[in-house]
């Protein structure tokens, strides 16, 4: 038996995936055996795929303003924030906030 | 003091059979819409559609907020200026192709750039604004000004090929801040001149913020308030996304606000009420 | 024959640097707009923004098919057409309005009613085709043309308050006839006259089919093929349906047809191609 | 122990509704000791919450031409149409083809 996995998809969307690679859509298979918080989801992110200027995606321990962080669609404010602990096949979606017209 | 019309005429009705015998709608909803008044902030990408739609439905009173002039850069998306009024002000140019749209509406410019010293002047009168601008410190602004006088604010924006939208302070939906307490870093705002914008992307969101408005005046449908609608034009993929309540501690639009008068938002956000000299540091 | 443009001009490059900045356009995306011809059929409420938006991204031919004329129940949604224009033709009147937005738009009517011995003919110059059409017989007729011709097909459609949106006949995706083999029976069509529609949902659609135009003829994103986009107006949601593949045993585009030309539609559907006399019985 | 029971989501879209009761959205709870395929369902909607006209939503033992039926947002046809066997939380949603503009 393998190690147990726990299977996630990250999205990201209006400019916020320019920061990792400028992949839209990536299915994450974490370790199982530990328990997986937002801000701990952030801490691997940030180690592993976020691939331009840091700054532009967290600010301390949490995602700076202006981009909103949706749990299955669900705006995670509703669900926790960071203390939210991730389930199999949660959707975590981050999106930038436009401000243009 | 504007006259309340408690009758179409026969144009009227000539002219909005094909809405008004929709379910929920009929004369008392035309009559709705006739008697409404809704502000416009920002003549560009987004104003032009959503200003085009209602004007079309039959909204009685228009308010076109800009203080910028029509350039050959706008026509590629802002639809309802042409080459031969380049130079004019946006609401005046707005104003003379909705008026050979739909005469009957009566239009007003409001030719300057919206602040905290006239904001809650222009907006009082209005029962719906807007939100079609193009910058960080206006959409604040927008969202405190129709918060302290209880207008609902449907607010669009567009970047490259992505849309967004929703309805604020509405059906006990939060206010902008509640979503966004603190303004973004200056270093992560892009905007049209620089990031680009497809028409067609900003047309659908346009024509989408004068429906909701027409749903918001008529009472018609579910209004986009407490939810977000983002649209990714290069898959044409949209999202119905589930946001926050209001938040018990917003400054604005909670029971105890901590923000009662109009404030600085250039100030407030480091950032100018334009999209022209974005990278220009205020502080 | 038609000149190719190798160049943009100085004027195409001020009209056009928003959009042509956009990641994945650039001077050669513009150039293949302007280098490209879209058929529009139906300029009412689906053909006027999509139209307003082709010309505005600068599409650089556009051919506009209407047989109908500009009457005052038109304005609520048709919004290239106004009071100073009724009784003209629609594309005559669509085509005024859009050469005053770009000039640079070569802008072909074609007045009259599309049907089996005209279509290929006038399909047959274009590149891409938009299905703006109010009835089921114009829609097959146009779906059979567009597979006869190799053109991808957007097909834009709406009534009340709801819209839907694919792309036919492209990238190996179904044509119309895969997805409806069969006509539906005449009593469950509604038509726009007989219940309604709001502008605003065309406007969104009608937008939608200018920006799957553009992506097909820029080659930019992922093309609404082998997939449904349906917007309930309403509620303000939007849903993405994966349809079928061509179906191996399609009548028109599988790989043994048994029509390859194409047929009397009013008589297939037993319905008339227009949406006047939906009710009148021709068998 | 109860019945075991079947929950499955109906839609309708685009006027479909129209024909049963103008709700778009219905929650079931089929018999679960029983076999659902797309078949059975539609039997079942006939003969229980179909309030208008039948032929405009069915044809012989089928739905009519110019009816799309959406199993969780994918093309029956893709899933076997009329055999496809109903799963718990299935979707199945029913959209009238629009022809205006
Ligand atoms: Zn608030
Ligand atoms: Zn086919």
């Amino acid at each position: 038996m393998g190690t147990p996995e726990l299977k996630i998809i990250l999205e990201f969307s209006a400019g916020a995936e320019l920061l990792f690679g400028n992949i839209k859509r990536r299915e994450l298979a974490l370790d199982g055996n530990q328990k997986w918080t937002i801000a701990k989801l952030l801490k691997w992110m940030h180690a592993n795929i976020l691939t331009e200027r840091p700054e532009l995606f967290l600010q301390g321990d949490t995602v700076r303003p202006g981009i909103l962080v949706l749990i299955n669609d669900t705006d995670w404010e509703l669900l926790g924030e960071l203390d939210y602990e991730l389930q199999p096949r949660d959707n975590v979606l981050f999106i930038s906030t436009l401000h243009g017209g | 003091t504007r006259t309340l019309h408690t009758k179409l005429t026969n144009d009227d009705i000539a002219r909005y059979s094909r809405q008004l015998i929709l379910p929920d709608f009929g004369v008392q909803g035309q009559l709705k819409l006739k008697n409404s008044s809704v502000l416009i902030v920002g003549m560009g990408g987004l104003g032009c559609p959503a200003a085009q739609y209602l004007a079309a439905a039959g909204c009685g009173h228009l308010g076109l907020v800009d203080y910028d002039h029509v350039e050959r850069s706008n026509f590629h998306r802002q639809i309802l200026h042409s080459e031969t009024r380049v130079g004019w002000t946006k609401p005046d140019s707005a104003r003379f192709a909705l008026l050979e749209l739909n005469p009957h509406c009566e239009i007003r410019s409001h030719v300057r750039l919206l602040n905290r010293f006239n904001a809650l002047n222009i907006i009082r009168s209005y029962d719906v604004v807007l939100d079609c601008s193009d910058n960080v410190a206006t959409r604040y602004l927008l969202s405190d000004a129709c918060v302290m006088l209880q207008k609902p604010l449907v607010s669009g924006s567009a970047l490259k090929m992505d849309g967004q939208l929703t309805v604020y302070n509405y059906a006990n939906g939060p206010c902008y801040r509640c979503l966004y307490p603190v303004p973004p870093p200056k270093e992560s705002v892009t905007n049209c001149g620089d990031g680009g914008v497809l028409g067609a992307v900003t047309g659908t969101i346009g024509a989408m913020q004068a429906l909701e408005a027409i749903k918001v005046i008529v009472g018609l449908g579910d209004v986009l308030a407490g939810r977000l609608l983002i649209f990714d034009g290069s898959t044409s993929l949209f999202r119905n996304i589930r946001i926050r309540n209001k938040r018990p501690n917003c400054h604005v639009c909670s029971a105890q606000p901590l923000i009662t008068q109009l404030i600085d938002y250039e100030m407030f956000c480091g950032m100018r009420a334009n999209d022209k000299d974005a990278e220009q540091n205020l502080l």
